[in-house]
């Protein structure tokens, strides 16, 4: 399987790979800087690199409020509704 | 129905569908792909217009009306059925490709049909031939998630039905447009039409059936039922206000649940609810752009959903798990599966360059155009939560992560072939999104790819990513179900429905006795001086029957004759 | 008082009426529910009969030096009443026959409670 | 010969063959003349009909005239009804020669001449048009009936049978009663005689005790809760065929007569002022609705679940006639005859299975729709028809009575027809789950699928339910017409 291998030569260049997304990404929140915004509808689209900060707090709040939320409240053994029907 | 330039497609789907119990084996699959692309050849002929009027009980039905809004779901719908029966020509069971096929033809019959009858009429078939997907599974936890399935809706059909008398009543037609009634009518329809689109908390048979159906039944069932609904809150509700907020709080309910998922059609089946919840906004905003939003939206989110499902069903097939702790480093074996994966996975996630970006941005901007900060807000985190489980989570719990151990094939070619044509078609919306815009109903006035949008969603998606990377160690997981209302219905409804009958029984039989109690110390008395071995207040058959005959007696005389 | 007495014969058929059904009501045995409901038959019977005399009328058969005949219409039609009573109660008793080769008992007391099933 | 001479041999063509057939030995004869009678008779209904429609129709027994003489006299609403009930006999009957031939297996002659009387009996109260008559032919379908059902296998047939004299005999003696006081008072029998002088002496409690009378009596034949608690055994223990001719036809001419009396007879403004006529029977009407299709969700014999399906059925159309209004009698007529259709073609179907398999019982349903597939679809089409899907004439009459409750603004109801129907989903769903969705268990005998000849008659009435679901012009036309010929085409307050 070709694309199989392919895959595995990516893994195998994670570290190389996660340098280039993390270069990527300053080169956006950069972009963002540089560039004026185009809309000031909503207060924090002046703010450069709003979105990049909005989106890492956004992922975190999601994690660990589910988790949260899950060991709280939700989560049951897998056989819970097995006994009763 | 049939006119030169009109040929119901419901109906020539329902009329190849009958062909298929005679066939088998090559035949049949030559079929099953000849039927939708028939179905795509009429309506490639098909005109604007209304067409095929009947009367009925001092109604006119017009069971098809032809327009653009009704002819971007007709597309779409019969794309998805081309697509989902490659997908399911291996499958050797004829019922459920007639239930399919039915299934398909129903929902076209409601997207076309042109007053609430047929469309009443198309949306119940819909649901009696959708359960077979998930019964075909033949396993009792899908024929229980099936029957509530089945429940369910009939409990939705009955509110649609009450809101449509009551519509006809209030305006004197049953015509379908924008339903401009008020009072109950309004909002039973409304009812009945987010039951189907699954808007919390009366979305709990999605998620709870749709992990139970057959692999390539989920397919069709993810793509249609929820979609009419959509279709039809355009049509009916557009502007509603309420929407705007359930819409909005539907995406992040589905996020929220999808991460607490383990079984992988469960997480879709929470994404299919959070990417609705764009949808219902889009309506409830109710602008020109919201609602071209709204209907790209659905067209994107069908297509891409479907290729999603494929995705996981194919994993499904080929190697009979479905919990994403049990499954892991599956990327060896089938590479492309999770390649046309991803390609679903960077869709639903709004990537540039792929369809969900061209339609998700287009509700955002509408929210964004009408100033409404906290909706706005609210969809910038659903689409970090959607991109992190479907594009993150799950494909590296499956494909990548911990090794489980499974040694599967790659899937078989025509789900392979399936799932490459939804995928080029996401692809092909997401570079050239003028095609898809081209067949709204409104002109479109909006470019996905301007450079402040471009940056907004691409910092977005891969600072989701950074977090997600850096805390992998904390995503929830792990071979638990969480629940969701369905609990009221599956625990707490029957144990109230047995205290209340508990409750009912016992007061029953306290009313009786206290009643009898009257009535025996009224008749032993009697009883005592004419009666030897007589008692009345003794339940004889005959003689309770005509006890009751001399109380009705009594009652009519005294109301009516002593007065 | 005497609008009381001058109706005396609607008196007897309330009082007939009401022994009758009585007895359908409280007597558990077949034959004794057939009866009464004979007695209540019997009432309306008289009823009708009673409401087609004449006072001073003769029976209504044509004949020398009558004048005043009671009406004829509800013998007539009590004959069919009465008919239609006797098949009634020779179906009724021929069932309570059957019923008794059956089960044995002609109390209707509980006679389907032996057959286990599906009576609620 | 004209329609008016014709009438009357619809009721008399098949007095004369029981006769006959009493006389007549073996197995096939009686049937043949059976079914010879009953279709002249059917015939001779769907002629009346249109012309009943257009014009009332009358006819004086031996050339007495009315009202002296006994008079037929036929308008919309008589021959609706006695279509329905020869067009049901007719029907029912190439269905019967195998079920009965299981059932009933000697003297068939007896069993036939009974149905004839039977039906006679019930087409002699529709389209009589006096008082004392209609008493006569309903004593005779009535004496008929408990001898039909007596013929049921268990011997708890005997008992339903004893139990159903009884209350059937009372139920005709308070008709009696009310025809004795409005003769008392009036001195006529002829139901149009009556109409005429009744307005003359109506404010007495006479009148209003005959009233009274009436409606108690013919609420008990026709099974009105509370008065229904015969007719739960007599359905169930009847021999098949009983059932599915009595279903379709008893209780819908008891109906009927009810409706001749309060409509005609008194005029609805006043019948429904004197007593609380509307609220009695729509409080009764949705106990019915109610108590019915919950106990019929618990019953395990099928046969008792569809009698009581019936008890809520019948609740359907006294709802219709309790809204007194065009539209509610029109449903209440329309919902006469589609009830007809769905019951008679359900009992056919359960028939079916019992000749089949040889019991009602749920339990054994199990797995029946793998191995006799048209019946038991027969039996789920029919199904839809009565949880009111559309496309099924149990649609159309649910549509009919919704409107008519709006249209008197009674939202609740419409609430409760639909909670009901959902129930119906319930009942109905418990046998298609057993027929589909369990194994057949092992001590069981497989059953193939039934001959062609209990098959074709279930199918003609499940294809009816769906003809009448789609063309309503004859249902609804016809209905309308008998509601106007009651109501005499104005509304009443």
């Amino acid at each position: 399987m070709k694309l199989a291998r392919i895959i595995e030569f990516l893994i195998s260049k994670r570290s190389l790979l996660a340098v280039i997304m993390l270069v990527l990404m300053a080169a956006l929140v950069l972009a963002d800087i540089i560039l004026p915004p185009a809309y000031t509808r909503f207060p924090w689209e002046a703010i450069s690199g709003f979105a990049a900060f909005f989106g890492f707090v956004a992922c975190a709040a999601l994690i660990f409020f589910s988790r949260f939320l899950g060991e709280w409240l939700l989560y049951r053994d897998e056989d819970y509704y097995d006994d009763h029907e | 129905m049939i006119t030169s330039d009109w040929i119901h497609p419901s109906l020539v789907l329902i009329a190849g569908t009958l062909v298929v119990p005679l066939l088998k084996g090559r035949a049949m699959q030559t079929w099953m792909v000849l039927l939708p692309l028939a179905v795509l050849g009429v309506l490639w002929l098909a005109q604007p217009g209304e067409y095929g009027q009947m009367a009925f009980l001092g109604m006119e039905l017009v069971t098809g009306r032809v327009d653009d809004l009704s002819m971007v779901f007709g597309w779409v719908f019969s794309t998805v059925l081309l697509i989902g029966a490659i997908y399911a020509l291996h499958v050797n069971d004829q019922v459920q490709h007639v239930a399919a096929f039915l299934y398909g033809a129903s929902a076209l019959g409601v997207v076309f049909a042109g007053d609430l009858i047929t469309l009443y009429v198309f949306w119940e078939l819909m649901v009696i031939t959708s359960v077979w997907l998930i019964w075909r599974r033949g396993s009792e936890v899908s024929f229980n998630a099936g029957f509530r399935y089945l429940v369910i809706h009939a409990v939705g059909g009955v509110v649609l039905l009450a809101g449509i008398i009551m519509f006809q009543f209030e305006t004197g037609t049953t015509r379908f447009d924008q339903i401009d009634a008020d009072g109950p009518a309004f909002w039973l329809i409304l009812a009945a039409f987010m039951i189907n689109a699954a808007v919390p908390p009366l979305h709990a048979w999605l998620t709870d059936a749709y992990p139970e159906a057959t692999v390539t039944g989920a397919v069709f069932m993810s793509a249609l039922t929820t979609k009419t609904a959509v279709y039809t809150l355009i049509r009916g509700y557009p502007g509603t206000e309420m929407l705007v907020w359930l819409g909005a709080f539907m995406t992040l309910y589905g996020v929220t649940f999808a991460m607490l998922s383990n079984d992988i059609r469960r997480l879709l089946s929470y994404h299919i609810v959070s990417q609705v919840g764009y949808m219902v906004a889009g309506v409830g905003l109710g602008t020109a752009l919201a609602l071209s939003g709204s209907a790209s939206h659905a067209f994107t989110h069908i297509l891409y959903k479907a290729l999603l499902f494929m995705g996981a069903g194919a994993v499904i097939h080929m190697t009979g798990r479905s919990k994403l702790s049990e499954l892991g480093g599956l990327y060896r074996y089938m590479p492309w599966t999770f390649v046309l994966y991803l390609v679903g996975g960077v869709s639903i996630s709004a990537f540039p360059l792929f369809s969900g970006y061209v339609s998700k941005t287009m509700i955002v901007e509408a929210a964004a155009v009408d100033g409404r900060a906290l909706i706005w807000l609210m969809l910038a985190v659903a689409s970090a939560g959607t991109f992190l489980s479907t594009t993150l989570k799950l494909p590296y719990k499956t494909w990548l992560g911990e090794d489980s151990g499974l040694r599967p094939q790659e899937a078989p070619w025509n789900m392979l072939l399936a799932m490459s044509i939804a995928a080029a078609l996401c692809f092909l919306i997401g570079i050239f999104p003028g095609l898809l815009y081209a067949l709204l109903p409104e002109p479109v006035d909006f470019d996905a790819y301007t450079m402040s949008v471009f940056l907004k969603e691409m910092q977005l998606l891969l600072f989701t990513g950074l977090a997600f990377c850096l805390l992998l160690k904390y995503v929830g997981g792990g071979p638990k179900i969480s629940l969701d209302v369905d609990w009221l219905y599956r625990r707490g409804g029957p144990r109230l429905i047995s205290a209340t009958g508990t409750a009912i029984v016992t007061a029953d039989r306290a009313v009786r006795r206290v009643a009898l109690g009257q009535l025996m110390r009224l008749t032993s008395h009697m009883e005592r001086k004419h009666g030897r071995d007589g008692k009345l207040a003794k339940s004889w058959p005959i003689g309770s029957m005509a006890l009751w005959t001399a109380i009705v007696l009594a009652m009519l005389l005294t109301f009516g004759v002593w007065r | 008082m005497m609008t009381v007495l001058s109706f005396f014969n609607y008196w007897i058929v309330v009082v007939l009426m009401m022994i009758g059904f009585y007895c359908v009501i409280a007597r558990g045995n077949m034959v004794k529910k057939v009866m009464g409901l004979n007695l209540f038959q019997t009432s309306v019977f008289i009823l009708f009969i009673s409401a087609g005399k004449i006072v001073g009328g003769s029976t209504p058969i044509v004949r020398e030096g009558v004048e005043l005949y009671s009406n004829p219409l509800p013998h007539v039609l009590i004959l069919t009443a009465i008919v239609v009573g006797v098949a009634t109660t020779a179906v009724g008793l021929a069932l309570t026959v059957r019923i008794n080769e059956a089960y044995g008992s002609i109390e209707d007391d509980h006679l389907g409670d032996e057959d286990d099933g599906d009576e609620q | 010969m004209t329609i008016t001479e014709l009438m009357p041999f619809s009721v008399l063509v098949p007095l004369i063959a029981s006769l006959v057939c009493a006389l007549l030995p073996g197995r096939f004869w009686p049937w043949a003349v059976t079914l010879v009678a009953t279709i002249t008779s059917a015939v001779i209904a769907a002629i009346t009909l249109p012309a009943a429609a257009q014009v009332t129709l009358s006819y004086a027994f031996g050339n007495w005239p009315p009202p002296i003489g006994i008079e037929y006299r036929v308008d919309a609403a008589n021959a609706f009804v006695a279509l329905l009930v020869a067009g049901m006999a007719a029907v029912a009957l190439p269905w019967a020669k195998k079920s009965v031939d299981r059932e009933v297996p000697e003297r068939q002659g007896a069993f036939y001449a009974l149905f004839l009387l039977a039906l006679s009996g019930l087409l002699g109260i529709t389209l009589s048009g006096d008082a004392f008559n209609i008493f006569v032919f309903l004593e005779i379908s009535s004496l008929a009936t408990y001898g039909l059902i007596a013929h049921g296998s268990d011997r708890r047939a005997l008992l339903a049978s004893f139990r159903y004299l009884i209350m059937g005999t009372v139920g005709a003696t308070f008709l009696l009663i009310g025809i004795g006081f409005l003769y008392v008072m009036t001195g006529t029998l002829n139901l149009a005689d009556l109409a005429e002088r009744l307005p003359e002496v109506r404010d007495t409690s006479t009148v209003r005790a005959a009233l009274a009378f009436i409606i108690v009596g013919m609420g008990l034949k026709l099974a009105m809760l509370p008065l229904h608690l015969w007719l739960p055994n007599a359905y169930t223990y009847a021999p098949s065929f009983v059932t599915v001719f009595l279903a379709g036809t008893a209780t819908k001419v008891a109906l009927y007569v009810m409706l001749r009396f309060v409509f005609t007879v008194f005029a609805p403004d006043w019948s429904f002022v004197v007593l609380p006529l509307s609220t009695v029977l729509m409080i009764l009407a949705v106990a019915g609705m109610f108590a019915g299709s919950w106990v019929a969700m618990f019953q395990p014999n099928i046969k008792r679940m569809l009698a009581y399906s019936s008890v809520a059925q019948v609740g359907y159309m006294v709802l219709g006639v309790s809204l007194v209004s065009i539209v509610g009698l029109t449903a209440a007529f329309l919902h006469l005859f589609n009830h007809a259709l769905m019951k008679t073609a359900l009992f056919m179907a359960v028939g079916t299975v019992i000749y089949q398999v040889g019991s009602g019982h749920l339990k054994d349903f199990r797995g029946l729709g793998r191995t006799m597939p048209w019946t038991l679809t027969a039996f789920a089409l029919a199904g839809l028809s009565i949880i009111g899907v559309p496309l099924t004439a149990g649609f159309v009459s649910k549509w009919y009575l919704i409107q008519a409750a709006l249209d008197q603004g009674q939202w609740f109801l419409v609430v409760l027809i639909l909670i009901t129907s959902l129930m119906a989903i319930v009942y109905i769903w418990r046998v298609i789950e057993a027929a589909w969705f369990q194994e057949r268990p092992g001590n069981q005998p497989a059953a193939g699928e039934a001959p062609l000849a209990l098959l074709i008659p279930t199918w003609v009435l499940v294809a009816l339910n769906f003809y009448f679901g789609i063309d309503t012009r004859l249902t609804v036309g016809g209905a309308t017409a008998a509601a106007e010929a009651l109501l005499g085409g104005g509304m009443a307050p």
